[in-house]
């Protein structure tokens, strides 16, 4: 049993980092500010999902589970409130950059 | 679990917490009520002063506190030895003459709390209790948090007026400070990482000749000397002593910048003594004279009074330093009984009374005249005549002429100088004095001349703030019948042991 | 050890991106980075309740305070490019700050091994606190005077921040010029996230006692919130001259410095705490001073009285 | 080399690194912030060296790492206050600089409350 939680958390984790790496590349390569906003909020909030979910089948107790999840969620929320306010920054200067 | 704890030490716990008190009622209550909860801290902690100093003098024996019980190097211990004494019962009375004088310049209006008054109040008891920190912490890291509790209180006097250059003196100050503060840190955490200890004394025990030692006493060394303003650190007081208001002033160049001295003096002969190389004593002994050449040389250049005043403390800081080359003799003897050691401490309390004075003088002329500047004194000595008087005794003593404190403690200096055969420190001495002669003169002779046109005062001046600041000015002169020869009482708590090891 | 050597080039680029970088703002960005990972170095140094304080004093606090002085300080880079020191200078100071480097180096190379440690000490005598954590036995119990003291110098310096004012504005309103009504988003998300912050500020100052966290880390984010309400436009930053936000930021020192005397009586010496009532008293000092210091940390953000009227 | 080791050779470049922006920065709010890293680096010595001290189960020795976080505490403190003074000073010149060291022989007024 322990055997199989350990592939499934090396794996999410791994699923987590390459959305990791491709919301970073996505943030150096796209042309203008919204798409990058977009590739990295996108990629990261999905990566972190996973590599909580990983981390989920390592938990011992009911309350870090619970935490870990609460780590996503706010993650999450940030993440999307930072980019709402980097948008609306943005929006005077148009759509170039 | 409190065996380390001397009868009587509970002095040194009241001797912080009743200041700290303070401060912490003074904000609660706000208002007119800042001022007098300071003038109710200040003749208790007046008393704690002198209870501290009348006990150690009784006993012959340091006061020592475990704090909390716990004994050093787990816990913090406060240490209260001769020397600690004199600069707690200085600052002490110091502290409450500044106090007086400020009494009508900081009055809060009646009805809504202003800035100025709550701030001078508060800070006034911050910068003491910070002081008595500095003076009887026995612990490295401890003595840091005092550090920035003196830097805290102390920068935002000087910019208490709000105008832009003083702001500007104030961030310089502050950026010195804080500089010094994490070089004095960096030297703690390395003799930590050697010996497993911050407590003076059992660092003193374990420390040893060690590359290690060296590079953390010099980083603290350096940091304190930034805060003290020696020679080539210096930049910064001028402008930040003669910016602040007059009281300000006196509590900045009397007292603040002696705390890192006093430190500087702990860490050379307490935390490691019988050390301390010759060769570095003598590199502190240069910056000292130049410091007193090149502070006295640009006061006589100045055009101000007040910054005539700073840039004489920069000279008269020079003074303090030129112990260490003298008192540091490694094949003889203690050097805390040689007599240059007292001369540096005299120097440091002479000082003290003497350069309060002078600020606290010029802010009255400052006040009475609309400006400070010295062209401009001409016929101020009829008009302010306790005023200029005091101004002129304080003169005596950086001068280091008798009557007075700086005469002994120059004296000392001289005659530490003429035993150890280093005559050339006697030449900076003789040569300081001049200069310092040559710019109190210059303000004397200005202030007793006649008036080209009648001198209008723009407000007039109590007779009693004048007396007050010449009753400053006299301790400095009355601290001139100290006897010529090493103190005794400041020798009371000092290592017996010269070579390192011995114990 | 790989991953140690990684992360410590790591933090040397992002250190010498926040010195190298031209703009301010960009450099300000560097140093919070700079203060994440350092959070990152403490844990790998076994040292939790430092890495929390780090994350959230060091790269927070002091990260939030520097990016708004930077963008209220942007129009003035112009003005220093002349006054860059010249080459020699530069080339004199690079000199010095790689002796000191180097210098450093070869010190702690020289410290002693075995390193002496206080910690078998500070665990013998953790009993007598009652706490689980050593860290908070040594900030609360051994060298509780460092900590009574530190909490004044938070007071001082925001009492310096305070004697900024200029006269005519004392008695009214920090800085924070925030236009609620632009900012929807982030009235909502503090609705949403200030409830569970103050739990999770609750919850890291309490674990403190037996586990990493402490007062210090709690009162940051608590201080968090508060900063986040008053960007939000939810509720405005206090007068200065509240008699209430005054008793509440002396409550935490007077009830320390006030127990701490109260140690003459009960245990013979300031500040120390009869053996079976240790703990709770701790306790009792903490919740105040918690409080106190989040609020003192608050201010220190919002800055001196700058406007006269509420927006 | 032990990872302590690796770290504490970090600590000492941060200093390095922070003295040099510290002295050449002629902008105040970099000179705070070199300032800051100067600090960080002191503080990670510390926590190597408290590292290097752990024994009886302790991954370090507590009473180092509680001063940092002491030492944490008050850097920030002195941050806020320098910040504060840069932006007042900002305010009142409408520079974030300090002048080369001319004193102003401006008079000096009263102007003392």
């Amino acid at each position: 049993m322990n055997l199989v939680f350990d592939v499934l958390t090396v794996l999410a984790v791994c699923a987590g980092a390459f959305f990791f790496l491709a919301g970073t590349i996505g943030l150096l390569r796209f042309p203008d500010a919204l798409s990058r906003l977009h590739a990295l909020t996108k990629a990261d909030n999905l990566g972190l999902g996973l590599i909580v979910l990983g981390l989920l089948f390592q938990a011992e107790e009911l309350f870090v589970a619970l935490k870990l999840i609460g780590v996503w969620l706010l993650g999450l929320l940030a993440a999307a409130t930072v980019t709402q306010l980097i948008a609306r920054a943005i929006q005077p200067a148009g759509l170039r950059d | 679990m409190t065996n380390s704890t001397t009868a009587g030490g509970f002095l040194l716990v009241l001797a912080i917490v009743l200041p700290v008190v303070g401060v912490l009622l003074s904000l609660a209550l706000g208002g007119r009520q800042a001022q007098r909860v300071a003038f109710v801290v200040m003749p208790f902690e007046l008393a704690v002063a002198v209870a501290i100093a009348a006990r150690i003098w009784r006993t012959h024996e340091m006061l020592q506190y475990s704090v909390g019980g716990w004994i050093p190097p787990l816990g913090v211990a406060f240490r209260a030895d001769g020397l600690s004494a004199v600069m707690i019962v200085t600052s002490a009375l110091l502290i409450c003459g500044i106090g007086l004088f400020a009494r009508t310049q900081f009055a809060a209006p009646r009805g809504a709390e202003t800035r100025a008054p709550l701030m001078f109040w508060t800070l006034l008891l911050a910068v003491w209790g910070a002081l008595n920190v500095v003076f009887i912490g026995g612990d490295l890291f401890n003595l840091y948090v005092a550090l920035e509790l003196l830097t805290f209180a102390a920068v935002p006097l000087v910019s208490l007026d709000g105008r832009a250059e003083t702001l500007a003196a104030a961030f310089r100050y502050l950026l010195f400070a804080l500089l010094g503060s994490i070089l004095y840190l960096l030297g703690a955490v390395l003799l930590y990482g050697a010996y497993g200890t911050l407590d003076i004394v059992l660092l003193s025990g374990r420390i040893h000749a060690q590359p290690v030692t060296w590079a953390a006493i010099s980083l603290m060394t350096a940091g304190l000397l930034a805060k003290a303003a020696l020679y080539p650190f210096h930049l910064w007081l001028p402008p930040a002593h003669a910016g602040a208001p007059a009281p300000a002033s006196a509590l900045l160049s009397g007292l603040v910048v002696k705390a890192p001295f006093f430190l500087v003096v702990r860490l050379w002969f307490d935390v490691m003594p019988g050390m301390p190389e010759r060769a570095a004593a003598q590199v502190l002994g240069i910056l000292g004279a130049t410091a007193i050449i090149f502070g006295s040389v640009v006061a006589l250049r100045q055009a101000r009074l007040k910054l005539l005043i700073a840039y004489s403390t920069v000279a008269q800081i020079g003074y303090l330093f030129l112990m260490f080359p003298l008192a540091i003799r490694p094949e003889a003897g203690h050097p805390w009984s040689t007599a240059a050691w007292t001369g540096g401490i005299l120097q440091a309390v002479s000082h003290a009374f003497a350069k309060a004075a002078m600020f606290m003088a010029a802010g009255l002329i400052a006040e009475a005249l609309g400006h400070d500047r010295i062209a401009g004194l001409s016929g101020i000595g009829r008009a302010l005549p306790i005023t200029v008087f005091a101004f002129g005794l304080g003169g005596l003593s950086l001068m280091g002429l008798p009557p007075s404190g700086g005469f002994v403690a120059k004296a000392m200096l001289l005659t530490g100088a003429v035993a150890e055969g280093q005559w050339w420190w006697a030449l900076v001495v003789l040569a300081g004095g001049l200069l310092a002669g040559g710019y109190v003169f210059l303000v004397l002779l200005r202030a007793l001349g006649d008036p080209i046109e009648p001198l209008r005062l723009i407000t007039s001046v109590s007779r009693g703030r004048q007396a007050l600041v010449a009753a400053v000015a006299l301790c400095a002169v009355l601290l001139g019948f100290v006897p010529l020869r090493p103190s005794e009482f400041l020798q009371i708590g000092r290592p017996d042991t010269v070579a390192v090891g011995l114990r | 050890m790989a991953f140690d050597a990684g992360l410590a080039v790591l933090v040397l680029g992002v250190a010498s991106w926040t010195i190298a970088a031209r703009d301010t703002f960009a450099a300000v960005v560097g140093f919070v980075a700079y203060g994440l990972l350092l959070a990152l170095i403490w844990v790998r140094l076994a040292a939790p309740d430092v890495a929390l304080t780090e994350a959230a004093i060091g790269s927070g606090l002091t990260g939030g305070l520097l990016l708004g002085a930077s963008t209220r300080l942007r129009r003035t880079e112009s003005l220093a490019v002349g006054e860059k020191p010249a080459a020699a200078l530069r080339a004199a100071t690079i000199g010095l700050c790689i002796l000191v480097s180097a210098g450093l180096a070869a010190i702690i190379l020289l410290l002693p091994e075995p390193a002496p440690t206080l910690a078998a000490l500070a665990a013998a005598n953790l009993v007598a606190t009652g706490l689980g954590n050593p860290v908070t036995a040594v900030l609360m119990a051994y060298r509780a005077i460092d900590t009574l003291l530190e909490v004044v110098v938070l007071l001082l310096s925001l009492l310096g921040v305070w004697s900024l004012t200029p006269d005519h504005l004392w008695g009214s309103l920090p800085s924070p010029h925030y236009r609620a009504d632009s900012y929807e988003t982030v009235t909502f998300v503090t609705q949403l996230l200030a409830p569970i912050g103050i739990l999770v500020g609750i919850h890291i100052f309490w674990i403190g006692s037996v586990a990493p966290g402490g007062e210090f880390q709690g009162a940051t984010i608590l201080a968090a919130m508060w900063i986040l309400t008053m960007l939000s436009g939810l509720v405005d930053a206090p007068a200065v001259n509240r008699r209430w936000l005054r008793l509440l930021l002396i409550i935490g020192p007077v009830v320390f410095a006030a127990i701490g005397l109260a140690g003459f009586a009960m245990a013979g010496a300031f500040l120390a705490y009869p053996t079976n009532h240790a703990k709770l008293l701790i306790l009792i000092i903490e919740v105040p001073v918690t409080l106190s210091v989040a609020a003192m940390l608050t201010l220190l953000v919002a800055g001196p009285p700058e406007r006269s009227s509420h927006r | 080399m032990s990872g302590a080791m690796l770290y504490g050779f970090c600590s000492t470049v941060l200093v390095g690194l922070g003295l040099y922006g510290l002295i050449v920065h002629p902008e105040l709010l970099r000179k705070i912030l070199a300032f800051n890293l100067v600090g960080g680096g002191v503080f990670l010595l510390f926590g190597v060296i408290a590292r290097r001290g752990a024994a009886i189960g302790f991954g370090g020795d507590p009473v180092p790492q509680a001063l940092v976080i002491t030492g944490l505490v008050v850097a920030f403190a002195a941050t806020a206050l320098a910040v504060a003074l840069l932006l007042r000073l900002f305010q009142e010149t409408g520079r974030a600089i300090l002048q080369s060291d001319k004193l102003t022989d401006a008079p000096s007024d009263n102007s003392q409350p």
